[in-house]
């Protein structure tokens, strides 16, 4: 089996749904040794930059995949394999009001992720921004170093409201612990999550197989599942 | 009148055996204790400071009971009003042959005092010198000061004068003798020089293996 | 130099220095109680000031995160009764960064108290002199080399600590957002340039402080020992 | 318990008490070094020691993953001539441990040297016995509960620690995942079930192993202080 | 035969002094020295020993030369073959008293010497005891037995005496005499007693403030 291994570095955020995609795809093709790896996309960039193991990159974002390519670590260009959508959390209150919940007095802090380096956090706020509704919020907002953080500050309790990505709303372990409300697409733009095979992937084939197979309409059903868009088929 | 009557269990060169003591002591005399190595002088002397809690018995300090095994009182050294000077000088490294001795002293400082000490005791060139410079004769005599700095009620001199040469040993001798007429402390001196006893002692107990406790009084 | 991260500079010694000062003040009496004191169960407690090193710092800072939420009986209790609410304040990362740093400065006090000879504190106790008087001016004085230590490592540790500080703070600028984090934010965004130089910057100011801090221990040594 | 958290704890394990001893190999001389010889400039190598606590343990990392990278020149020296990659491996990992864990080690032990009277040495030369005889027969012996502090806050940062071998180790299962990044992922991945598990066993296990370590300072002390 | 030109600032009582020592003492002699506290008869033994380095001159033991300043000669302790016995003892703590006389050995270890110097200082009962339960008589005379375990060319004993009681004193002072006779060492005492000095000296090194070394053969 040691000539079908692939090394996958995924942004943590997919656990739960590759998990099951590869419980799925060891099923159909029996015999490949797939080692999933997850981190911060930031960090497995730095990684493979300086020589990681790895053979693909699922990214939570399309910026890193970029980069990698404008440095010429990759040997195809990225495709998109999914779509994050922003939800707002909380635990406490009702959000069937939609966005103005923020507005309500028993809010005292705001968990977004930092834009600087998570899309979530950059769509969150150029939607706030967009509505007006930023600056009425601005001084209660905490800035979670990615998207787990910010959720962490959110389900813990220490921000009454999160802006987070809908597949943790819809982890299992978060699951009707909370309320949540979907950014709807027209108002706050989902983000385009893409993946790329770094260099030296060719000693064999079965990390591209696997790139095909999560976007193929087979794993549809999955990736709807944890709550993400899927992407545009060709 | 100082009232002792203990017993502690020690170790000595004979194997373990019990250190029996049961004395009174006059006040303000200038008591001499000698006997040989390892016997128990410095023993007894710390249990007098209550620097060692003795197994079992009484030592008492004019109306003052330091230490009562029976009903369980034990004063802390610091209320004892005593002055120890160690065997092994235990002087503060981090402090001059000056600050050693104006340390032993109440918050209201008697600077002509330790002039004087530092004076009668040949340490003035040596005022500015931290411990570790000193000979051993030089720590001796700091110790032996700073002892005498704080005018305690009692003194507990432990072998003060063991590594000085003669001449100034009686030098010495005499200058503590006058300390002691000048104040009147009650001064209990360790000493295994025979001359040094007969000398200085208005009293003297002789702890020997037969833990008979002789006392004179001259 | 932008004036963004002048500010942040500032925060990070301000952080680094008030949690050393409030480690000291803790530091000094436990380390003291722990070398002078002996009872059965203190190599437990030994190994209890060791845990906060043991657990990776954005764990410890999940776990502090939970105890701050209004949500818990502790975090609820200072919401009711003191409107406080500690995640995301600059005094939430000073008791994490206290916290963290209490290994640190508790066992360097504490070899420092246990190496000095009984006799120290006999004598000054035989003297007349107060276990405080005692402490200040004849034990502390001697660990002098334990205490820069302690000082130091502690120091430095707080300086660079971000995970759990990063965690309970919130990355607010002006108010929680420390150089550590600073730089990680830069790295994570691959802005290398940047990161160098921030490092640079912090790593310079630091050694230099760090050096003033044991050329005093020098200057120490070469007088007394 | 998970077969695989037994492989992960039994790598934290191996990574903590290698990098302990090897730790142990340098800072022993090297901190010998420093409290017995004076020079100028020592002030600055005590402060270059601790610099592995300024800087934040990601960004460490990461100039290490550079230093390691086979596109700089160190890298690939070891890559061309030994045929070794340091990044993503365990001695990587190793290589970085020892690197966060040198201020704990070296600070403690020269704390204890430097406080042992100099007549110990003094009194062994004279009775003929060599500079190393005298190093272990008569210092060693001596610093015992500085060594013991040491040990303690090395092996138990090395077990906490995690950003820095997350950078260069990478998280591969069996070969670089220890213990503090298994539940590091945990927690990311909001699975606090399971990093309450992990963490509680990790507290534990490093609980009795560092109360054990103390122990052994208690026995020493009870029977010379 | 050993030559000794050296001088050396010290600090003394009376503010810092050149100590200039210039004599030749004989091989396999029983040297005393004796001279007033702070004269720097420690300090003396101690260049002989190489644990200070005088300032300017030689020190020659024989043919071997131990320090030259001109010729930048400096063997270092370890090389001299020689036995010091400090002032304040400086005992080993993590030891107990077997083991510290018998570390003094060298790897061929002579266990019968170690017994019979236990023995001989009257440390039998104290064998398995560490020094810091020991009495102050008590570790001059384990530090004394330390010194004497090695069989040195050169023996330095810095008042090795000066805390045990008169009757054990006269017992040790023939214990040394005895094994300088078995052995030979050229031994070098220091002693502030003017009898012990008239009665174990072969040779006697006064030194004093005049900084003439006056020496008496006898
Ligand atoms: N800290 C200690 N713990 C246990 N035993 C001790 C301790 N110190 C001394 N001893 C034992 O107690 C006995 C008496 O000791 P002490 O120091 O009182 O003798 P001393 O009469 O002062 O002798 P010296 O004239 O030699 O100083 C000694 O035999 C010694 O072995
Ligand atoms: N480590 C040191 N550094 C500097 N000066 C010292 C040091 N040790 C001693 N001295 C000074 O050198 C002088 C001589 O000291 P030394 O110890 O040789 O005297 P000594 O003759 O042995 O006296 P004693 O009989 O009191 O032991 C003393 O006056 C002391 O101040
Ligand atoms: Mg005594
Ligand atoms: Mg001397």
């Amino acid at each position: 089996t040691k000539e079908r291994k692939a090394t996958i570095a995924a942004a943590a955020n997919l656990r739960y749904v590759l998990e099951e995609i590869k419980e799925q795809y060891l099923k159909d093709y029996p015999g490949a040794d797939l080692q999933i790896i997850y981190g911060s996309s930031g960090t497995l960039t730095q990684q493979i930059i300086n020589g990681a193991p790895f053979d693909l990159f699922m990214s939570a974002d399309t910026k890193f995949p970029s980069k990698l390519e404008d440095r010429g670590m990759t040997s195809a260009s990225a495709i998109n394999y999914c779509y994050g959508r922003v939800a707002m959390w909380s635990s406490t209150l009702d959000l069937s009001q939609g966005l103005s919940a923020i507005l309500l007095p028993e809010v005292k802090k705001i968990a977004i992720a930092n834009p600087d380096n998570a899309p979530y956090g950059l769509n969150s706020i150029n939607t706030l921004k967009r509505l007006n509704l930023y600056d009425k919020v601005s001084k209660r907002i905490v800035w979670g170093e990615n998207i787990n953080q910010t959720a962490q500050y959110t389900f813990s309790g220490n921000a009454e409201i999160g802006f987070i990505a809908l597949s943790l709303a819809l982890a299992p372990e978060m699951k009707n612990k909370g309320h949540y409300y979907v950014l709807p697409e027209n108002i706050c733009p989902p983000i385009a999550q893409a993946a790329v095979l770094i260099n030296g992937w060719e000693k064999n084939g079965e990390a591209s197989r696997f790139l095909d197979y999560i976007i193929s309409s087979q794993c549809d059903h999955i990736w709807k599942k944890y709550g993400y868009g899927l992407a545009k088929k060709d | 009148m100082i009232y002792i009557d203990i017993e502690h269990k020690i170790l000595t060169s004979e194997g373990s055996r019990i250190l029996s003591v049961k004395t009174e002591l006059p006040d303000n005399k200038f008591i001499c204790i000698s006997g040989p190595s390892g016997i128990g002088k410095t023993t007894l002397l710390k249990m007098i400071a209550g620097l060692i809690k003795p197994d079992w018995g009484i030592i008492q300090m004019g109306d003052c009971i330091f230490f009562d095994s029976l009903n369980n009182i034990n004063i802390s050294p610091q209320k004892r009003n005593i002055g120890f000077m160690f065997q092994d000088y235990a002087l503060f490294p981090h402090m001059t042959v000056e600050e050693n001795i104006s340390f032993a002293q109440n918050k209201v400082k008697d600077k002509a005092w330790v002039d004087t000490l530092i004076k009668s005791y040949g340490l003035e060139a040596l005022r500015k010198q931290k411990p570790n410079k000193l000979s051993g004769g030089q720590k001796q005599r700091t110790a032996l000061a700073r002892t005498l700095a704080k005018k305690a009620d009692i003194l507990l001199l432990d072998e003060p004068l063991s590594s000085v040469d003669s001449t100034m040993r009686i030098k010495l001798q005499n200058e503590i003798l006058k300390t002691h007429a000048d104040f009147g402390s009650t001064t209990l001196l360790v000493s295994h020089d025979q001359d040094e006893v007969n000398k200085m002692g208005q009293c003297v107990l002789q702890l020997g293996y037969d833990q008979i406790r002789s006392i004179k009084n001259y | 130099m932008s004036e963004d991260f002048i500010n942040t500079l500032w925060l990070t010694g301000k952080l680094a220095t008030l949690s050393t000062c409030i480690l000291l003040v803790i530091g000094l009496p436990v380390s003291y109680l722990l070398a002078y004191t002996h009872f059965k169960i203190k190599p437990l407690v030994e190994a209890l000031i060791c845990m906060p090193l043991v657990l990776p710092p954005t764990v410890l800072g999940y776990y502090l995160l939970i105890a701050f939420s209004p949500q818990n009986i502790w975090g609820s209790f200072l919401e009711k009764h003191f409107n406080i609410r500690l995640a995301f304040t600059f005094e939430g990362i000073i008791i994490a960064s206290i916290i963290a740093g209490l290994p640190f400065m508790i066992q360097s006090l504490q070899t420092g108290f246990s190496s000095l000879p009984a006799s120290y504190r006999e004598v000054s106790y035989t003297l007349g002199k107060s276990k405080t008087t005692t402490f200040f001016k004849v034990l502390l004085p001697n660990i002098k080399p334990s205490l820069i230590t302690g000082i130091a490592l502690t120091f430095a540790h707080c300086i660079g600590e971000f995970g759990i500080v990063l965690m309970v703070g919130g990355n607010i600028p002006g108010e929680t957002r420390i150089a550590s984090i600073a730089i990680y934010d830069q790295v994570q965004a691959l802005d290398y340039k940047t990161a160098n130089q921030y490092s640079f910057i912090l790593f310079l100011t630091s050694f230099i402080l760090l050096t003033l801090i044991y050329s005093i221990n020098k200057s120490f040594k070469i007088k007394t020992i």
